[in-house]
């Protein structure tokens, strides 16, 4: 569903990412892992079009999509949730979910009624600006205004980052549902090994801009394993 | 760091800790080099009038103090002021007020003080008003803004008579006309600045006049770069620098950031009225003008211009831009500017002097050069 | 101050008969450093806090967890003066500071990380750390106190380093080095690792507990990480709904199944 | 050359070019009639080149715009005089541009020919205001609309010295004749809405209206009175002959209105609208200039003025030109080309100004422009009331109406 | 009762002039952060095309001032393109020198009032060289209507209508729809704006063009009783700028807000102690208005409104 072939990628003409590889199956759950500043947020944001690559090839769906713009990605059907909760602060909580579904044409209503049940919070507060929201809320509404979309490959940066553990588990135990029930694609960064062993079927190790490695099942099932590779 | 420390057992001496003064990471030019050309330059400033327009020059550096009145205002506090030109006017009037009422050298040295004052009380006015009523950002712009169209609009129509305050006249769009020379000291000992020129004689340059306003406004210029770059290299300077970074962060360092806003507006507000009263006093004139939408978006112009977070880009862009708008001529003379302007902006975000700066520092740091005594982080540990 | 009407209000559990490990071991007696006496912010609507009395003792490490939307970053903001109280009164070493301006709070001891990094982004690493040193330090010991903070935070060797280039984790690093080297009697920390790996994690951690212990300074911590907690806090204080829901030692609290149900969910 | 106040009278008086300054405005709120000032100058000098000169000399140029910004023209003033020493200097159509620059005049003692029609009384021995003054301007057509209306005089004017001092030539000219003046209003430069001032002129209900509106900005009263139905008869001394709204407003807007001019594209004289005349002339060598104005004349006869000045001085040194200035120049004895508000035109060499050739113009409901009425009005406030003679008693003043009349107050 | 009517006309007057003046400034402005100083040139490209689209094309009064608006718009496209965002001279220099040569002026006020400082002056000047101080001007349609001694211009009536419809208009495109939607979340956040599938490229360059509309159909509206010549635009700065600000945050309703408070302002000083005092009033009330509402009037009511529920 997702091929990354030697990519590339630099912020003006600072290099950060270095010859990734990476490949995503349809209907997988797949982590990016790594310490801070490896270039995780920059993957994503090459994936989703944010970033134009300097070498390297991606495809999407078969197709190439290397020099695609965001807009175009997100149009093919690829959700983002960007690292620290950008909402649009002027706009309502529903606003910024209507965004999301005016994404694509075949997006559908019933979806609402799953975020509104995932997240009762965003319901209650449908008209408040978003960038009144806590922290933790406006994540959630993050995600919510991705899922709304109804994306085949959503890209996931920190889901967990300032949400309270029981709806960290839930988020975890959701997107697995999601990725059931809708066969959504998903590739998401974590810092949170819980978060991590709970929904990943497979795993990509970076350093220093590049994948270093890749984690099997088992190795994600072994605590020390991941702990190594997040703590090194 | 240890480079640092030993460089300074060998060369602290006293020049340069005089220089470390005017040093620091919130200025360009931190090398002898810069210090050497800075001489040049004041020196080619000195000559000047010995080959060209002097009193044009003139105008234009009396200008330069209203750029830097901007420039730390809004360069180095993060106060975007579209008012500077109203403390700049006000001390004109009241430099031109008080001296037409008190016309002796007593009274116009006075007067040259109440217009700085004057420019200073009425940034303070307006300053308390804003920032102490919770004003910020581009509501603070927007606020000047409309303080000079308020001025504009109530100057330009004091034309009658009845609008005189004692001997002086307000005069409206005529202006006020009648400004009597400057003329600084009391009594007997007092000396004229404006209209006085006295014959020089120099070997092989020639015969030509030189005017003592000419050198007063020079040595006040000078004067006050120097003083501002030692205060935005200061502890003050570096809150300053601060709130305009972050004025939430700052206050919660402590520092009262509304009373630094406070002080500073008051401070570029007395720099504008010194420049105004310079102005009132050369032209022997003053006109409304000075509050209307196109003067008043000049300084930003030359501080954009210059590059905001420098003292030294105010001045240049200002005797530049105004050298250009003097001296342009013919039809497409405006929109030749106009173009300038517009290109500048768009390619040098950061100025022109900053740009020049790295072009130069760039260039200069070759191999072996890159380590000497003045890379920019020595003299800012020097100046702790 | 209306010490006498309050009396009552307070946890008998709490701060004033609270002390730390150091001061447990030189013997010193703890006092109330902070109390927030029936704290309420509204925002339109909606209560964010809602009655709230709260207390820190000197030296004390406490740290606020709650859901999302408790109140617990708005609650911060009060103590900082960033947001006004609609109601209720903060007093701060016996001292009622309700009405002070942020700045004035701070020169009084309370310092501030906030919950998104902000250190200023375009002055080097040692221009910020000089701004807060800057008040109470000149000359020698102003640039032993620099030198000295950009070490505790781990940054040496990056002095002149721009802000902005440092990692997610250093910013966090620096900004508490900065709020800790105004050398305050309580510090208060918004997510302090948020989205930072494992190892940084444990470093600010690290970081906190010796501030704690050897500057004696008192801190209230917001996060979520409940391991992170337990390995810094004893004593935590559960915000729900703007209230006050829960205090106690971190096992205790853990192991509470109305805090559970609101917060941590699942086994635990 | 950095000094101020130095004189002038250096260089270019040996060579065989002399140097004139033209300072008028282009750009800004004064560039619809600054620009036809600037090219009949232009026009004059090509002339006078093509013709040989000034005794031989080929006339060049310093011209700059000042965009009807005073201080620009001080600055441009210094510059004309210091740096490019000009023989002599036409500069300005505001009476505020020329009060900010004849102190800068005076000091370096430079011939100076102010060319617009002003409130008169700048008695200076450097300076020659040779544009009609209120005096005449308001002298031929207030009296004329009493009596063809009635009393009741209703007045509106730029808020500068120009139009104070003009509605002040109104209140005395009222009492001259008879009339009266029901109320009187300032209008800032600035200002374009007139919303409240016409409203006002409907409370007040005069007979007619005197307009001493000034500038690009003021030209919007007279569409927005046509449009309200405002119709009362309008005296002027600045619409029409300036700004020619006749020309660029659509009928009927100013129907109705009667400038006292000395000159407009319109006058009827044969100098001037006859085979080869002033208009003829002046289109062709600006066939896409928009209108010639009042201002131009004024600009275009003076430089003649100097020329024969300069002819009867046999220099260009100020003081002598300025001498033979004031023996009383006259041009234009026979078919008076250059003078084509009438037959001649006198420079008045006591008080530097002209007594000029006075017309009433009218514009119909179409815009076509007539005649009414025509004469020679003599400049008698500087001669007669306020005793100027320069050439006897070199002064600097501006003598101003309310010094000698009480109804001006 | 006269003065009752006139100072209700000067209102609707003051109103309009207001409310058209600020327009598309509100919009370039309050939502895109882009202080333009060409705004009052804008003005003067609408009012310029109207009226020769007139005398010089005979098209109908009507017909003539929607092209006005149209060509403003689309001037006000290519300006963004070249100009405000950068866009093409980037796309040039991408493919000769490998990188942008411009960083976009969206909120960047100070860089943005520079460079469109220079765009005005070029445009007065370019208007100046090329039409020459002043075009023949068109005649205001619609005759007058009296009252007792008073009469007025009905087209200045008309003018309030229309003021209102276009606020309408803005309001209705701005809030309601999904092009509203799209094109503020662009300016709040660019990037994730792209990854929820938003072309921003086209919302910034569709806004300006927009807002640039808006200002180029005050030209053409006023064009009829205003005096045609380059500087006409400065005449609208002013009110403009001070009702953008005073309005606040939600700029439509804010400017209409704001052109009924200081257009009642204006009308009421004006009328009772002239012109001058009515322009003071207005600025020392705008002055006032943002000292003690520094998030405008419908900051101010958004306020109100959280209060009123509180006590509920
Ligand atoms: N806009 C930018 N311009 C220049 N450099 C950047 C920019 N954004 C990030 N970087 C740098 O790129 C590197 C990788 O950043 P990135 O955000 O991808 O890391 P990350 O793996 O997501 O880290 P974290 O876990 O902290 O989110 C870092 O060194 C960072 O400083
Ligand atoms: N300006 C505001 N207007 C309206 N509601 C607000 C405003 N600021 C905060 N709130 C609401 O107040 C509540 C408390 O917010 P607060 O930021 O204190 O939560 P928090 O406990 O820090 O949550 P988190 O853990 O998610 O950061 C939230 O429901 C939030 O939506
Ligand atoms: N002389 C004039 N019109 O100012
Ligand atoms: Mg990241
Ligand atoms: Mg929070």
């Amino acid at each position: 569903m997702l091929e990354l072939d030697d990519v590339s990628a630099a912020y003006d003409t600072t290099p950060i990412l270095r010859d990734v590889d990476l490949s995503v199956e349809e209907g997988e759950i797949v982590g990016v892992m790594g310490k801070n500043g490896v270039g995780k947020t920059t993957l994503l944001k090459t994936v989703m079009g944010l970033l134009e690559p300097s070498e390297g090839t991606i495809s999407y769906d078969g197709t190439d999509v290397t020099h695609a713009s965001a807009d175009e990605r997100a149009r093919a059907g690829v959700g983002y949730i960007p690292q620290g909760r950008d909402v649009f602060p002027k706009l309502t909580v529903e606003q910024n979910i209507k965004m999301g579904e005016t994404i694509r044409s075949d997006s559908d209503e019933t979806l609402y009624d799953q975020i509104y049940d995932y997240f009762p919070v965003l319901e209650e507060r449908a008209s408040q600006e978003a960038g009144t929201l806590s922290g933790g809320q406006q994540q959630m509404l993050a995600i919510g205004r991705a899922l709304v979309s109804n994306p085949d490959l959503l890209l996931l940066d920190e889901p967990s980052e300032g949400i309270q553990p029981s709806i960290v588990d839930q988020i975890s135990q959701d997107m697995q549902t999601i990725n059931d029930d809708l066969g959504t694609t998903i590739l998401f960064v974590e810092q949170n090994l819980g978060v991590i062993r709970e929904m990943a079927d497979r795993c990509y190790a970076m350093e220093r801009g590049t994948v270093v490695d890749e984690l099997g099942p088992s190795t994600i099932a072994d605590e020390d394993a991941i702990a190594e590779y997040l703590a090194v | 760091m240890s480079r640092n420390s030993a460089n300074g057992g060998m060369n602290r001496s006293l020049p340069s800790r005089l220089r470390s003064r005017f040093e620091g990471p919130n200025t360009i030019g931190e090398s002898r080099g810069f210090w050497v050309g800075f001489a040049a330059a004041v020196a080619a400033l000195a000559i000047y009038p010995a080959f060209g327009d002097g009193s044009q020059l003139s105008l234009f550096m009396v200008l330069a103090l209203l750029g830097l009145s901007l420039s730390v205002v809004w360069g180095y506090s993060g106060v975007l002021s579209f008012g500077q030109v109203v403390f700049f006017g006000i001390g004109a009037y009241t430099f031109g007020v008080v001296s037409i009422n008190f016309a002796t050298p007593g009274g116009i040295t006075a007067a040259v003080v109440a217009g700085i004052v004057g420019g200073g009380l009425s940034a303070a006015i307006l300053g308390y008003f804003m920032f102490y009523g919770g004003v910020r950002d581009v509501y603070v712009t927007i606020i000047t803004l409309v303080s000079t169209i308020v001025m504009h609009t109530f100057m330009a129509q004091t034309a009658g008579s009845e609008w005189a305050i004692g001997e002086a006249a307000l005069g409206g769009f005529n202006g006020m006309p009648d400004i009597p020379l400057l003329t600084l000291g009391v009594g007997g000992l007092s000396y004229q600045f404006i209209y006085n020129p006295f014959p020089m004689r120099i070997l092989g340059i020639g015969a030509f006049e030189i005017s003592p306003f000419y050198y007063l406004v020079l040595v006040l210029l000078v004067g006050t770069y120097l003083g501002l770059r030692a205060l935005v290299n200061s502890d003050y300077g570096r809150v300053m620098v601060a709130v305009r970074e972050d004025e939430d962060r700052t206050e919660m360092f402590g520092y009262n950031v509304t009373r630094v806003k406070f002080v500073v507006f008051t401070l570029g507000g007395a720099l504008a009225g010194l420049s105004g009263v310079l102005y009132a006093a050369r032209n022997v004139y003053i006109d409304p003008t000075v509050f209307s939408l196109l003067f008043a978006t000049l300084p930003v112009i030359w501080v954009s211009i210059g590059g905001r977070k420098s003292l030294l880009g105010a001045v240049v862009a200002t005797l530049a831009v105004e050298y250009l708008r003097i001296s342009m001529a013919g039809e497409l003379a405006l929109v030749l500017l106009g173009t300038l302007l517009l290109v500048t902006i768009l390619v040098l975000p950061s100025g022109l002097v900053p740009w020049l700066h790295e072009q130069i520092v760039d260039t200069r740091l070759g191999p072996g050069e890159a380590g000497g005594a003045d890379t920019p982080d020595a003299p800012s540990e020097v100046s702790d | 101050m209306s010490d006498t009407e309050t009396e009552s209000d307070i946890d008998p559990l709490g701060p004033n008969v609270r002390q730390t490990a150091a001061e447990l071991a030189t013997g010193d007696r703890t006092e109330t450093l902070l109390q927030t006496d029936g704290l309420v912010k509204q925002f339109g609507g909606f209560t964010a806090t809602d009655d709230v009395d709260f207390s820190v003792a000197e030296g004390e490490l406490r740290c606020l967890i709650g859901p999302n939307g408790a109140g617990k970053s708005t609650l911060l903001n009060l103590i900082t003066g960033t947001y006004e109280a609609s109601d209720g009164s903060i007093y701060y070493n016996g001292h009622d500071i309700t009405d002070l301006d942020p700045h004035e709070r701070v020169s009084r001891g309370i310092s501030m990380k906030f919950q998104v990094p902000s250190v200023y982004g375009d002055l080097s690493v040692r221009e910020n750390v000089r701004l807060p040193v800057q008040q109470f330090a000149d000359g020698e010991e102003r640039r032993r106190l620099v030198a000295e903070a950009i070490e505790a935070a781990g940054l040496t060797g990056y002095e002149d380093v721009d802000a902005s280039q440092l990692s997610h984790g250093q910013q966090q690093q620096l900004e508490i080095g900065m709020a800790a080297a105004l050398e305050p009697d309580l510090l208060l920390l918004d997510e302090p690792v948020a989205g930072l790996d494992v190892a940084e994690r444990e470093a600010i951690a690290e970081r906190i507990r010796r501030l704690n212990e050897e500057a004696g300074i008192a801190f209230i911590v917001i996060e979520h990480d409940t391991d992170f907690v337990a390995s810094i806090a004893e004593e935590v204080t559960v915000l729900h709904n703007g209230e006050v829901f829960r205090e106690g030692p971190i096992a205790e609290i853990e192991s509470d199944p109305e805090v559970q149900r609101i917060y941590l969910g699942g086994e635990s | 050359s950095a000094g101020e106040g130095g004189t002038s009278t250096d260089t270019a008086s040996s060579t065989d070019t002399l140097k004139i300054g033209v300072l008028e405005d282009q750009s800004g709120n004064f560039a619809l009639v600054g620009d036809p000032k600037a090219k009949a100058s232009m026009l004059a000098i090509e002339e006078i080149n093509a013709n040989g000169g000034i005794d031989g000399k080929q006339i060049e140029t310093f011209q700059r715009d000042p965009q009807s910004d005073n201080q620009r023209y001080q600055e441009l003033t210094r510059t004309a005089i210091n740096e490019e020493n000009v023989d002599a200097l036409w500069a300005g159509y505001s009476s505020a541009t020329r009060e900010a620059i004849r102190p800068i005049i005076d000091r370096n003692e430079q011939l100076y020919f102010y060319t617009t029609q002003y409130e008169g009384g700048v008695c200076d021995e450097f300076t020659f205001a040779v544009g009609p003054t209120a005096r005449q301007q308001l002298g031929i057509v207030l009296p004329y609309l009493v009596e063809e209306f009635g009393p009741d005089i209703y007045t509106i004017a730029a808020d500068y010295n120009f139009g104070q001092l003009s509605a002040d030539w109104v209140k005395v000219l009222a009492n001259e004749n008879d009339a009266n003046v029901l109320g009187e209003e300032f209008i800032p430069l600035s200002e374009s809405s007139f919303g409240s001032t016409i409203n006002r002129i409907q409370e007040a209900d005069p007979d007619f209206v005197m307009s001493m509106l000034v500038g690009a900005n003021h030209t919007s009263f007279y569409e927005q009175k046509a449009s309200a139905g405002l119709d009362v008869p309008i005296g002027t001394s600045t619409a029409m002959a300036q700004g020619y709204e006749h020309r660029r407003l659509d009928a009927p807007a100013m129907a109705n209105i009667y400038a006292g001019v000395n000159y407009m594209e319109e006058v009827p004289t044969d100098s001037n609208t006859g085979d080869g005349g002033f208009v003829d002339r002046y289109f062709e060598m600006y066939p896409d200039a928009p209108y010639l104005n009042e201002e131009a004349e004024t600009n275009y006869f003076s430089t003649y003025m100097y020329k024969k000045a300069v002819e009867q001085a046999g220099t260009t040194e100020q003081p002598e030109v300025i001498e033979a200035l004031e023996s009383g120049i006259e041009l234009g004895t026979e078919e008076a080309p250059e003078a084509p508000e009438g037959e001649t035109i006198k420079l008045d060499g006591a008080t530097h100004h002209v007594d000029h050739h006075m017309w009433i113009m009218r514009a119909d409901e179409e815009h076509n422009i007539e005649a009414v009425e025509n004469r020679q009005i003599p400049e008698t406030f500087l001669s007669e009331t306020a005793g100027c003679n320069l050439p006897e008693n070199p002064e600097q003043t501006q003598y101003t109406p309310v010094d000698y009349y009480e109804e001006a107050e | 009762m006269v003065n009752g009517i006139n100072l209700a006309l000067q209102f609707l007057d003051s109103f309009a002039f207001i409310v058209l003046a600020a327009a598309g400034l509100a919009i370039i402005f309050g939502i895109m952060g882009v202080i333009n100083l060409a705004h009052g040139e804008f003005i003067l490209i609408g009012a310029y095309t109207a009226t020769l689209a007139v005398t010089q094309l005979g098209l109908p009064l009507v017909v003539a001032m929607l092209v006005g608006g149209l060509v403003t718009g689309l001037f006000g496209i290519l300006t963004e393109r070249v100009i405000i965002s950068g866009a093409w001279p980037n796309y040039i220099s991408q493919r000769t020198l490998g990188r942008d040569v411009i960083e976009p002026l969206y909120d960047r006020l100070a860089d943005s009032m520079v460079a469109t400082f220079g765009l005005s002056l070029i445009l007065t000047q370019g208007a100046r060289i090329r039409f020459g101080n002043s075009i023949d001007q068109i005649a205001t349609p619609f005759g007058a209507i009296s009252y007792g001694e008073f009469s007025y211009s009905s087209y200045r009536i008309v003018l309030a209508g229309v003021s209102i419809g276009l606020l309408l208009v803005t309001y209705y495109l701005f809030t309601r729809t999904d092009f509203g939607m799209r094109a503020r979340a662009t300016i709040q956040d660019k990037e994730t704006a792209q990854a929820m599938g938003v072309n921003t490229d086209r919302m910034y360059m569709l806004t300006f063009g927009f807002g640039s509309a808006l200002a180029g159909l005050t030209g053409a509206l006023f064009a009829p009783v205003i005096s045609m010549q380059p500087t006409l635009g400065d005449q609208f700065l002013v009110e403009a700028f001070v009702a953008v600000v005073v309005g606040g945050p939600s700029v439509v309703l804010g400017t209409a807000l704001s052109g009924g408070v200081l257009g009642a302002i204006l009308a009421t000083f004006s009328n009772l102690y002239g012109t001058f005092i009515g322009r003071i009033a207005l600025l020392v009330a705008a002055l006032i208005a943002l000292r003690f509402l520094p998030n405008g009037i419908t900051g101010f009511i958004e306020q109100l409104r959280k209060r009123r529920q509180e006590s509920d």
